[in-house]
């Protein structure tokens, strides 16, 4: 695979600060009181979303995780739909049910959801696969998750019957080392989760999840291959979390220090580097996050000035519109 | 549409699929053993050599793959129609019919279908025991965004399991293993069953019968017997349970005051509590008597078929309890 | 028993974890992030350090082993305690639970018995959305051989908590994530509560009010009102549904002849239906008006708090039902 | 471990001949209209069980399969109650529930049950033996199924967890190619399931079938290392289904000539032969096949005579008796 290009990365740069001010925003927004939720950050997590969006078509398919506010972005979202959820607007991509955990779904943008039990993902991600085969497309079905969910039940059947039936699917497995408060290493029998890949016959990748270029470069690698008609691949991205697993999470199970370091590696400074060595400029970066931060203040205000919606609301769209009688 | 031909429920099932499998290439079809061996119940047979291993095939044993996947492709614009061999296993798929199918569409913001059949045989028949002979329907009462259907006769098989196939909302289509050898007329041509819409077998002033599947037949069975007796029963089927035409219930309970409910499965926790319920909010002055359940045992389906024929009353049982009521509160 | 402390329902829970942990050996308490961390919802929190991690451990993200581990375990000899940490994931190990826990007993012969708590925390609150928000207890109305208990005081949380743990068949314990932080008084020392026997909050003699678990506090908020009205409430709490004791209600109903079923959860599909079907069939003639069901709307919970909070009655809405039934049929 | 003695041997011909029997004796019951019940011979695949049971004490756990006539008489049940339920009579094991497959459960035998959803014994199994750590005894739980079973989702959340905790547990595959008419290379996406375990840290061993020997070393193996606490094991044990799925199954998914093959491996002969080669007479086993035909027609006889249940008996035993009041 060709390496990212300038422009990629610098796009990549502009959705990571993106999410970084869209976080903030929620966060910022919960303690003035206008948003009511549980926000699960992906602080600390941003390559991994950005990096495999870059790998991928706007028609390819993506079933994001319930850390997934980078993901979103990054494969096309724009933050006024998500803030208008997490403010519970009619603007937002759910039309005012909310979210603390945004469910948005756009078909020009491949969003197809997510799952709130978690594993619910792995026979979505392959069956939206054997769709598109049975299609005759060439979309890519991809679904991010994090390494906890991977000892659902689930991963097994569908990671047998995409191996088996050579499913254009790609499965980026985000390795926190932490589900909640369990550490990896107390959940999960083997230390790699990519090392699950072989019992299926499943090529798989580690890569550093906190660098970008390796995540696009396995994952577009992966996706080559699976819009070829070679089936399916696993890549495990190693990665940190950067807070709590929701805000407000005490997190007793692990120490400052360890918090600390894990904050060393940000995926963001990591991208500025390269960029710098790339030899752009610091001065573009500032201009883009300046562009972000107005255009997310932009965003807010409008999100804020959106009605909310009424009692009615919690009754619509649980079926199809009735169709016209012909 | 031209005549009636006689087919079996199977047979109708079957040609539901190959009209939908010939009529748009989005549809497919996968379950255990649903490829070339026909399925264990035979309504897959043949499909793999007419349509192809990639429109009708095999899948692992891996319930949640099979619904699972099936939202996954409906949610990629296919329209699966896949098997479980036993509705008795969609309790292994349990989180992908009612937290994944059943709520997508609402959970997502309202715009997202998933245009998805799950054919499951449901029923007590053969011996094979308490898990592999429940009738679940009521698991899914409160599964707002599925369909529930559960066809009686062989036109109803057909024609439901084409609107099932082509409806933009996930099916739970619930066919009852003692109907597939059961024959009857079908509409030769094109026959589309609307899901949803109560079918009346029979009019009667004295009782409301109201009877899903199997125990539908069972019930009008048993309403020739009563009519000897002077009893004339309303036989009212609903065809399942969502979209549920309770209109049709409570027009003739206006009419018979008499209300009685009918299902297999066990009667605790069965179909009949909740449509009491429905009706007796609605219809509490116009009740003359008690409505009453008459359904399975409240327990489970042992693999001696001597006791698991104590299991769901017979036409006797339903009989004796309409007369009851038929004559309660005179 | 000597006197009365006052202690939150979170804290009632733990108490008799400790208190089972310390008195047999074979209990052990498994599930997500109930070792250390002490649970997300706390109840366990300092039990690994008490009785070391091989009796109180956090498990995998595998709710089917969750439950299904633990039916092993029982059927081993062990206690097993499991959490499931949200009610929701009931669906993904139904399996485990209906197939497996529920019939093991009765499908072995009846000699074997599986000595299994399931604690699961169910409710509509703090915007968690459709899949964490869930109360399902009435998909388990037909699970024969499975026990479900719904306690709604820090008293009886304690005490049938204890009395769960002791039972040689398995129980599904559906903790109302609401409750938690409420607190009440709990007896000092060893305090058992049977399950299955209803608790009468209230003696009444106009309406009988049947309200499980936070809905029992809002009934019994709302009957304080109506009383000032002139409107005298039976409040029952059936304290779960199986056993379930239908006597104490029928009592009620002979005396009041109005029937409220308050509960969490859809109308329909949900727990009221099968209690109103079950009441009717009894008690026809002594009903003066249609029983009520004053539940959760019939649509998912979303994550929006404000329109979450429109899920559920509160206690205004149960007042103005139950005031229209003691006016109904006069 | 040492090879199996002259002993053992002759014990694993006389069950091999005796679930034989049995099995013949169902289908000649069902034949003659005695039995109504639906029968998953096990014919072919005798070596596995009796390979099994040799391996285990009384007291270890066992979760058999729907093909497991050989693994309860081999683990001790007498033929009696198994067919007083394939009879429907209240002398069955399960007093008249009856059954084609038997829901036989025996502690003094380490009898356990069988999950009619197929996959219900890993997680059961593996929860037994987390049940037999907590008392604080040494059981080994062990549990028999098929390749296509293997498939589930339990299998994964099972194995990790077995694994991680290192579980006194077996875990024994019975590879015969077929799940109902499904070929294993079509629902599954490697050849040798044994390679599933690697994806957890489990150890594995592959052996023939139908050679018994094979079968008890590798579990007698894996038994040890089990119960001195160094976790679970994965035996894959490929073998051959001699008859359909169930009684009257058409078998058009596979060829006489392919039956006819599967059937030149058989485990009854091929113990024979071992015996033979150990010098142990042919009469001997000529007269244990007698004493068995005997056993087994007095056990019919007996069978046939005993009561059928009356219709209460589908209402005993949902619950634990009632506690007489204190
Ligand atoms: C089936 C299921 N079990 C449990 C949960 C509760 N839960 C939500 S997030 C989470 C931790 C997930 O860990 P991981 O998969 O590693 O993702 P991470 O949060 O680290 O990104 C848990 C247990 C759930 N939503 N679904
Ligand atoms: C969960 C579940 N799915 C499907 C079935 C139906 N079924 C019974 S036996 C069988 C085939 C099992 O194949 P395998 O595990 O290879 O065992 P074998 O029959 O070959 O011994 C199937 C699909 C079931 N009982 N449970
Ligand atoms: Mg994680
Ligand atoms: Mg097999």
């Amino acid at each position: 695979m060709p390496p990212m290009t300038d422009e990629q990365l610098l796009h990549v740069y502009r959705i990571m600060e993106r999410a970084i001010l869209l976080e903030q925003a929620v966060l910022r927004l919960i303690e003035d009181g206008s948003a009511r939720l549980l926000l699960h950050s992906g602080r600390g997590q941003e390559a991994i979303g950005t990096g495999v969006c870059a790998a991928l078509r706007d028609d390819d398919m993506l079933f994001y995780s319930h850390r997934g506010l980078t993901q979103l972005l990054a494969k096309g979202m724009a933050p006024g739909p998500l803030l208008g959820d997490f403010l519970g607007r009619t603007s937002g991509a759910t039309r005012g049910l909310g979210a603390g955990i945004v469910h948005a779904v756009d078909h020009s943008l491949g969003l197809m959801g997510s799952s709130g039990t978690l594993g619910g993902g792995f026979v979505l991600s392959a069956g939206a696969a054997l769709g598109a085969r049975r299609l005759g497309d060439d979309r890519v079905s991809v679904h991010i998750f994090g390494e906890g969910s991977a000892n659902r039940g689930t991963f097994h059947e569908a990671a047998n019957a995409a191996a088996l039936w050579k499913l254009p699917m790609v499965w980026l497995c985000e390795n926190n080392g932490l589900s909640v408060s369990v550490a990896h290493r107390d959940a999960t029998s083997i230390e790699d989760v990519a090392d699950r890949a072989g019992a299926y016959g499943m090529p798989s990748r580690i890569v550093d999840g906190q660098d970008v270029e390796a995540v696009y470069d396995a994952v577009a690698e992966a996706v080559a291959r699976a819009r070829a008609g070679d089936g399916p691949t696993l890549i495990e991205a190693k990665t940190l979390r950067f807070r709590g697993h929701y805000e407000g999470d005490p997190q007793t199970y692990r120490s400052k220090e360890d918090i600390a370091a894990a904050q060393q590696r940000d995926p963001v400074r990591i991208v500025a580097e390269k960029l710098a060595a790339r030899g752009i400029a610091g001065d573009r970066l500032g201009a883009i996050r300046n562009e972000e931060a107005a255009a997310m203040e932009a965003a807010i205000t409008q999100a804020l000035a959106a009605p909310k919606p009424g009692p009615e609301r919690i009754h619509e769209g649980l079926l199809a519109p009735r169709e016209t009688a012909a | 549409m031209s005549g009636m031909k006689t087919l079996s429920y199977r047979a109708a099932l079957r040609e539901a699929l190959i009209e939908e499998l010939e009529r748009d290439p989005r549809v497919f079809v996968m379950g255990q053993d649903a490829g070339p061996f026909g399925g264990v119940f035979g309504v897959t047979k043949g499909l793999t050599e007419m349509f192809g291993a990639d429109r009708v095939f095999d899948t692992p044993i891996s319930e949640a793959l099979i619904v699972g996947g099936g939202v996954g492709a409906a949610l990629a614009g296919a329209r699966p129609v896949v098997e479980l061999q036993y509705a008795d296993f969609a309790l292994i798929a349990m989180d992908e019919i009612v937290n994944k199918a059943a709520k997508w569409r609402y959970m997502h913001g309202g715009g997202q279908s998933v245009p998805l059949v799950i054919r499951a045989p449901e029923g007590v028949v053969g011996g094979l025991g308490p898990e592999h002979s429940q009738s679940l329907a009521q698991y899914f009462w409160s599964s707002f965004g599925l369909k529930v259907a559960m066809p009686a006769t062989p036109a109803d098989a057909k024609g439901m399991l084409k609107s099932a196939i082509r409806d933009d909302d996930p099916v739970l289509f619930l066919e009852n293993k003692s109907l597939y050898n059961r024959r009857g007329p079908v509409p030769e041509g094109e026959h589309l069953v609307p899901l949803g819409v109560a079918s009346t077998w029979r009019r009667g002033g004295d009782v409301t019968v109201v009877a899903w599947s199997r125990m539908a037949t069972v019930a009008a069975q048993a309403a020739e017997t009563l009519a000897g007796a002077g009893i004339e029963c309303e036989i009212i089927d609903p065809r399942g349970i969502s979209p549920f035409d309770l209109d049709t219930i409570l027009e003739s309970v206006d009419r018979t005051g008499r209300l009685a409910v009918v299902h297999e499965g066990p009667v605790t926790g069965g179909l009949a509590g909740e449509l009491i319920a429905q009706v007796v909010e609605r219809r509490f002055a116009a009740l003359k008597a008690a409505p009453v359940r008459i359904a399975g045992a409240d327990t489970y389906v042992p693999q001696n078929q001597d006791l698991e024929g104590l299991l769901t009353p017979d036409i006797e049982a339903v009989s004796a309890a309409i007369t009851a009521l038929a004559q309660a509160g005179r």
